[in-house]
């Protein structure tokens, strides 16, 4: 499955870079996060509690920033397991400049669900997967303030 | 407010039934479906197991009246119900007339799918004596066979219903 | 049976020699009681003392390494016994036999996957617990670590250079190329008028009985035998993987099975979950039970075979096909479980039921990263059945003929029988042109034809398919032969062994093992016109065990061979009892055994009409030994094994690859809605004959059974994998068995023309060739006519039937 | 497949029941089963909870006039409001929807309140509902409320009702004379999950003008819609085959479908056009 989309916010690229590489920042937009462990500036695991309604369990996921240019591209991977199913996701963000002290932030995700989600959910999985992935971006955005 | 009993995930729970008019008491871990329950606890292998979704219609059986799918119902919702299995339906040496129509119509073949059939037959003409072909088809659409193509299974509903309404069945 | 009677032809009134009592009569069925009362006795029945249960994990990756599992957290839960990881697998168990030629031999099949998952649904460890639930609850427990790699879903993909390898110790996906050659497809490319090209996709999907796989195994410490009750459909074929695997002495395995809730060939090929179970067992101590869960059966329990042709058929302007050149890429999945057998099973029905003697075949099996395929009511032949039919009815369609002219025209006719096909098969009998004469007639075809024009103006879109195929069966396994000449099979064989005791009770018992079929009926049948008894008195073994029936290392329910290989033994055995018998009945009436006959329960003689009933004679045979003839042997017992005359495959791959071959004529009419390209069947009828029949009712039912199957398969069931390699259809909410509205009523009758070369004239029934899945593509594109849309897939979704509409309407 | 562990209640009361949920951390409500049970043998769902209403003793099984409206109790089965005379009568369009979810046997214990309370996308009733703008009532700590139907299904699986609340009765006002209903679907087999599923509403006025049109879709977006610019497009003209048929082209634009292996996007796009106009043309052909 993949998603993509681009957002201006109002902070420079430099800031926006950190926020984006950093751990504790981008878990705090992650859905219901039960436990965060940081290993590294480049490995952390989140523990988030993910799914639509009352199906939803716990995921663990592992990630690690496999790409990173400051200010511009980064790219996190992550691996993990949760209800029985097998999540691969792969997040790639780049940032220009909009021109106006903004940046301008394109995220693109490969994401991969394997096991008994997919395999039993598939009617709602790829909305669902949408969902999450768009509202993880929206407020990594949101904490800038939005742009235009 | 004085709330009921507080039980926790591990608690058994005691449930208490008539099944093919025997009652029995027991206790069961509340996520016991209640096939598994016939199955295992009261050895009434009959109602079979077939799919995880409920739909296959293997492990039909009556309860209250009416026809449930036992594995997409726990063990205590059964909690004062009256259930009826196809170790039901004979009595003593004879079997019931639908059991007869089957056998004599070849409505079987593996019969795996056959107890749940029989009790959505069952379920099917004690509402409606004389259903249509097609009131027929409907009334087992939630039991699968992969053995007869249903021809003969609804053949066999057809002659069940004739003597049930004391109609002799000519050959 | 006013239908049986109405299909006997007349050829068959002139050779019914004998006046057979039970042969021929639709007995009630003396499995029936049991089954219909709850006391079947399938393997979820049984228990044994101590008895645990077992639950698999499942690798949740079309492709991955597995980087580790660990299962202490699983191990340290209340009530777990036991667990099993596939690098323990490896340490303590074989590979399991290949049948392929090399390199595709060297695959390394485990019962749970050791390094690497090939397809997603494949176990890779496997929990034993007091309960089911707990054995559940600790699956969720263990940990498993994945790494994906690239997977391929496409045959065609999986053989591009650079495509990932799904077993790197065979070095590429192939499993095996062959070339079929007969005749001179050249010359009659030549010849033709027109060659008519198409290319054609066989959908997967599989028989997915409602009874899944189980397994209970044990393993007895005092008697160092391993007991094993399941519901394998070849439980003495899959010996060899058994005991390969566990290193475990064949003669201290017995393989139990009882009542079995369908098998349609899907029951075939779980000797992975035999071993593993009894793996289990010998670990825990305990017996161990697996009852496979619906997913697990839908992802993971075998797919029918996947296949893609190109079809080049080069005709003559009236019809006539010269000859048939096709290239056929095969998916077999991530495993040969019993691959590449269905590479060349196709081959028992090369022609169809034409007479063209040009053909050329060339055929790939390839591995992809999905579920293994496996044996499926109609195994094989159904894909290639599917791909001619179509392409006959293509042919008629782009000539402007009728498919029935085409059809008429191309038959091998009643009086070239037996008639061998280039390929080699030897056709017993039959009447082709006959079978869709009376199908036509059963359907109203030519008022169909009528009505579909006045409808189509009104805007309906009537729809009217018809299909003749080949149902052969009994199969000579001389054919694996052709893929891998090392195989110790070829033949076939089966044992039965009847008695009559003391008391003059008569018991049989057979080596196949039923699953729906009614073979204690059919026996009974058999034998009791052998000895002059009532069915009644004959009481036939259900189940099989390997530690009471005669077998042979072939017996088992599959091919269609039960009611032909079954016969041909007990007809063996029933003459060395009653030669037997005759001697002891002539020795007490002083009269010559050769004039002893068998009649309503005595032995009689012929000259002076003297008798004496079975139970005295079964009486000194066992008991009252002395008044024996001098110097017999006492008892009264024999076992007989009986085989086929068959061969091996010559060095053009010339072969009779089965005993018998039946036919099915179907006609379907359909009524489609343009709209949404969904359709519905308003009439069906079919026309079989399987030679002599044994029980009418029995061979109805089969007749009904296997067009339901493809039914289903045609409008219906379809595995479809997402891009990531995850299927998509893993329960029954997507898996779309139908119900009893979606099945039609079946209009059937029959013909009878006995085989000539089996047993009593007798022809394997039940598998229908997936017949319904040709008639009803031909019905969509006859009904889609207006439309000029083509239907190149077996699958007849409602989606792409629109799409296809959508497109051309975009033209017009 | 068995569920994962939870505790069981049977409160003697919907009070009770209530309280249970508000004291119990992640619990679930069980009627019927027929939803919440298969996803909890699959171990997608696993509530450390469950209260099961059906043993309360409080009346909600009932299909009775209200005051302007039709009461219906939320334990009512789908066989009861297939069978029902009154549903048959005023409202065909619930029959239609009742008598095509799942097979008899789910059609006996399934209940019209956990059909609405689970809020699949694709069920039947809840888009059946929502082309009749019902109303529903729940019950709380705090007594009663009543949701509209626009306020009620939120998304996929999610309604309106908090954690401690109950649904109770689903109340489903009158249609004026000359009014007709229907619900259609689109599905591969009978009983499956609907590709699409159409319900509509219409009331005919003098020269068989609509005087009023409500279509609803399921299947196609997180919750069942309106198609409001059909609806717009009908509203005031006269209600035959042509304008019935340009309603029906717009009904697919407040969609926005999932895929699957049924139906692409696209495909449910096109189908919401034929089965718009199919339903619209059955509920006129009832309006009497």
């Amino acid at each position: 499955m993949h998603f993509d989309g681009t957002f201006s916010i109002r902070a420079p690229r430099k800031d926006v870079f950190d926020v984006l590489i950093d751990p504790k920042q981008i878990s705090r937009c992650m859905p219901d996060l039960q436990k965060l462990d940081v290993k590294s500036k480049e490995e952390f695991t989140a523990v988030v509690r993910a799914g639509v309604s009352f199906i939803k369990g716990d995921f663990t996921l592992n990630f690690r920033l496999v790409e990173s240019e400051p200010p511009t591209h980064a790219k996190l991977v992550a691996r993990g397991s949760g209800i029985g199913s097998a999540v691969d996701l792969e997040t790639t963000i780049d940032l220009s400049d909009s021109g106006d002290g903004g940046t301008l932030m394109k995220w693109q995700a490969e994401a991969k669900v394997g096991g008994r989600i997919a395999s039993v959910g598939q009617r709602l999985l790829s909305s669902q997967a949408q969902k999450i992935i768009t509202q993880l971006f929206e407020c990594l955005r949101d904490k800038f303030g939005t742009g235009s | 407010m004085k709330l009921a009993k507080l039980t926790q995930k591990d608690d058994l729970v005691q449930i208490r039934c008539k099944v093919n008019g025997d009652a029995y008491t027991g206790t069961v871990e509340p996520r016991t479906l209640l096939v598994y329950f016939l199955r295992d606890v009261l050895n009434l292998t009959g109602t079979h197991v077939g799919c995880d979704t409920g739909h296959c219609g293997a492990c039909t059986v009556i309860m209250d009246g009416k026809t449930v799918k036992s594995c997409m119902v726990l063990a205590v919702q059964a909690e004062g119900a009256s259930i009826l299995t196809v170790e039901g339906l004979a009595k003593g040496e004879n079997l019931h007339p639908i059991q007869e129509a089957f056998w004599e119509n070849h409505g079987l073949q593996c019969g795996y799918c056959t107890p749940g059939m029989l009790m959505s037959s069952l379920f099917l003409l004690q509402r409606n004596p004389n259903p249509t072909d097609e009131e027929i088809r409907r009334g087992i659409d939630g039991n699968l066979c992969r053995c007869t193509g249903y021809v003969n299974i609804v053949k066999s509903i057809k002659a069940a219903a004739k003597k049930m309404r004391g109609v002799e069945v000519t050959a | 049976m006013r239908l049986h009677k109405k299909g006997l032809s007349t050829l068959t009134k002139l050779v019914r020699e004998e006046p057979a009592l039970w042969m021929g009569h639709p007995l009630k069925r003396k499995e029936d009681r049991r089954l219909l009362t709850g006391l079947g006795k399938f393997v979820d029945d049984i228990k044994l003392p101590g008895m645990a249960y077992a639950a698999i994990l499942r690798s949740p990756y079309a492709h991955a390494r597995i980087l580790g599992i660990d299962v202490s957290k699983a191990e340290r839960l209340e009530g777990v016994v036991c667990t099993l990881v596939g690098e323990e697998v490896a340490k303590l168990t074989d590979p399991f036999l290949q049948i392929s030629s090399p390199p595709a031999n060297k695959l390394k099949d485990y019962c749970l996957a050791v390094g690497k998952v090939h397809f997603a649904g494949e176990p890779v460890a496997a929990v034993v617990a007091e309960t089911r639930s707990t054995a559940e609850d600790a699956l969720e427990l263990i940990d498993a670590e994945y790494e994906a790699v690239d997977h391929v879903l496409d045959a065609k993909e999986a053989l591009k250079p650079g495509a990932p390898v799904i077993h790197e110790e065979v070095g590429s996906n192939v499993v095996f190329r062959g070339k079929w050659d007969y005749g001179d497809i050249n010359a009659a490319m030549k010849q033709a008028d027109k060659v008519v090209k198409k290319t054609l996709h066989f959908h997967r999907f599989s028989s997915t009985p409602i009874e899944n796989n189980a397994v209970l195994a044990q393993y007895d410490k005092a008697t160092g035998f391993l007991n094993v009750y399941s519901n394998n459909q070849m439980p003495m074929f899959c010996i060899p993987w058994v005991s390969f695997a566990l290193k475990f002495p064949s003669n201290r395995i017995r393989m139990v099975t009882g009542d079995v809730g369908g098998g349609f060939g899907t029951k075939i090929i779980s000797y992975p979950y035999i071993v593993l179970i009894s793996l289990l067992a010998m670990r825990s101590g305990r017996p161990v039970k697996w009852i496979e869960t619906r997913t697990e059966h839908l992802s993971a329990a075998n797919h029918g075979n996947e296949r893609m042709f190109e079809v080049e058929i080069p005709v003559k302007n009236d019809g006539t096909i010269l000859g048939l050149k096709v290239k056929a890429w095969d998916d077999c999945g991530a495993y040969t479980r019993y691959e590449p057998a269905g590479a060349t099973i196709w081959a028992q029905v090369t022609p169809g039921c034409y007479r063209f003697k040009n053909f050329q075949m060339e055929f790939l099996q390839v591995m992809t990263s999905k579920c293994p395929v496996g044996p499926n009511r109609g195994y094989s032949r159904m894909q290639h059945l599917w791909m001619i039919e179509r392409s006959v009815d293509i042919v008629a369609r782009e000539l402007g003929l009728d498919p029935t002219e085409v059809r008429l025209k191309n038959f091998i006719r009643p009086e070239e029988m037996p008639y061998v096909t280039p390929s080699g098969g030897v056709y017993d009998g039959g009447n082709y042109p006959e079978s869709l004469s009376r199908v036509l007639k059963l359907i109203d075809y030519w008022r169909w034809r009528k009505e579909q024009v006045e409808e189509r103006k009104k805007g309906r879109l009537i729809g009217i398919g018809i299909s003749t195929i080949l149902d052969s069966g009994t199969n000579n396994f001389g054919q694996v032969k052709i893929t891998n000449p090392e195989n110790p099979f070829s033949g076939n064989s089966e044992g039965a062994r009847i008695s009559i005791d003391g008391l003059g009770g008569i018991q049989v018992a057979l080596g196949t093992s039923p699953q729906g079929q009614g073979h204690e009926t059919f026996a009974s049948q058999v034998v009791a016109d052998e000895f002059g008894v009532s069915p009644d008195q004959v009481t036939v073994l259900m189940g099989f065990d390997s530690a009471v029936n005669p077998y042979s290392h072939q017996s088992g329910a599959y091919a269609s061979r039960c009611a032909v290989m079954g016969t041909g033994a007990l007809l063996g055995a029933a003459k060395k009892v009653k030669e037997k018998a005759a001697k002891i009945a002539a020795h007490v009436l002083k009269a010559d055994p050769e004039s002893i006959e068998f009649k309503e329960g005595h032995a009689v003689d012929r000259d002076s009409g003297r008798k004496i009933p079975l139970w005295q004679i079964g009486n000194i045979a066992w008991v009252n030994n002395v008044l024996l003839p001098e110097g017999m042997e006492p008892g009264l017992v024999a076992i007989h094994f009986w085989r086929p005359d068959f061969g091996l495959p010559d060095e053009k791959w010339r072969l009779n690859q089965t005993l018998t071959y039946s036919y099915q004529s179907h006609a379907a009419v359909i009524e489609m809605d343009p709209e949404t390209g969904k359709f519905k069947i308003l009439k069906y009828a079919i026309v079989d004959d399987c030679g002599k029949q044994i029980n009418p009712m029995i061979v109805e039912g089969q007749v009904h059974g296997a067009a339901a199957h493809g039914i289903g398969a045609a409008m219906y069931e379809n595995f479809e994998y997402d891009e990531d390699g995850q299927l998509k259809s893993s329960t029954l909410v997507d898996y779309l068995v139908p119900t009893a509205l979606e099945v039609p009523d079946l209009v059937t009758e029959s013909m009878e023309t006995p085989s000539l070369f089996a047993p009593k004239g007798i022809k394997g029934v039940g598998e229908g060739g997936g017949t319904p899945i040709s008639a009803i593509a031909n019905a969509v594109e006859d009904a889609l006519t207006p439309y000029g849309v083509e239907i190149s897939d077996s699958h007849q979704n409602p989606q792409r039937i629109y799409e296809l509409i959508v497109k051309k309407r975009k033209k017009m | 497949m068995t569920p994962k562990k939870f505790a069981y209640f049977a409160p003697a009361s919907l009070k009770e029941a209530i309280q249970l949920l508000r004291v119990n951390e992640d619990a679930k409500v069980l009627a019927g089963g027929q939803s919440l049970i298969a996803l909890m043998k699959l171990r997608l769902a696993a509530p450390a909870a469950l209260v099961d209403i059906t043993k309360t003793g409080d009346l909600l099984s009932y299909i009775r006039e209200g005051k302007g409206h039709l009461e219906v109790g939320a334990l009512t089965t789908h066989d009861t409001l297939e069978r029902s005379k009154i549903i048959n009568k005023k409202f065909p369009i619930l029959s239609d929807a009742a008598s095509k979810i799942g097979d008899q046997q789910i059609r006996n214990r399934g209940t019209i309140g956990g059909s609405c309370c689970h809020a699949d996308p694709a069920a039947d009733l809840p888009t059946a509902l929502t082309a009749l703008e019902s109303e529903f009532v729940v019950r709380g700590v705090k007594g009663k409320r009543v949701i509209p139907q626009s306020k009620f299904f939120v998304d996929t699986f999610t309604t309106s009702i908090a954690k401690d609340e109950i649904l109770t009765e689903i109340q489903i006002p009158h249609t004026p004379p000359k009014s007709g209903s229907a619900y259609i679907k689109h599905s591969r087999r009978e009983g499956d999950f609907a590709i699409v599923g159409v319900g509509a509403v219409v009331t005919v006025g003098p020269k068989k003008v609509c005087r009023d049109v409500r279509v609803s879709l399921g299947a196609v977006a997180s919750t069942p819609i309106r198609a409001k610019s059909a609806e717009r497009h009908l509203k005031g003209k006269t209600l035959d085959e042509g304008n019935i048929a340009e309603a029906a082209e717009r009904a697919n634009e407040e969609a926005d479908p999932p895929s699957d292996m049924h139906g692409s996007r696209q495909y449910r796009l096109d189908m919401i056009k034929v089965f718009a106009r199919r339903a619209l043309n059955l509920a006129l052909s009832r309006a009497r």
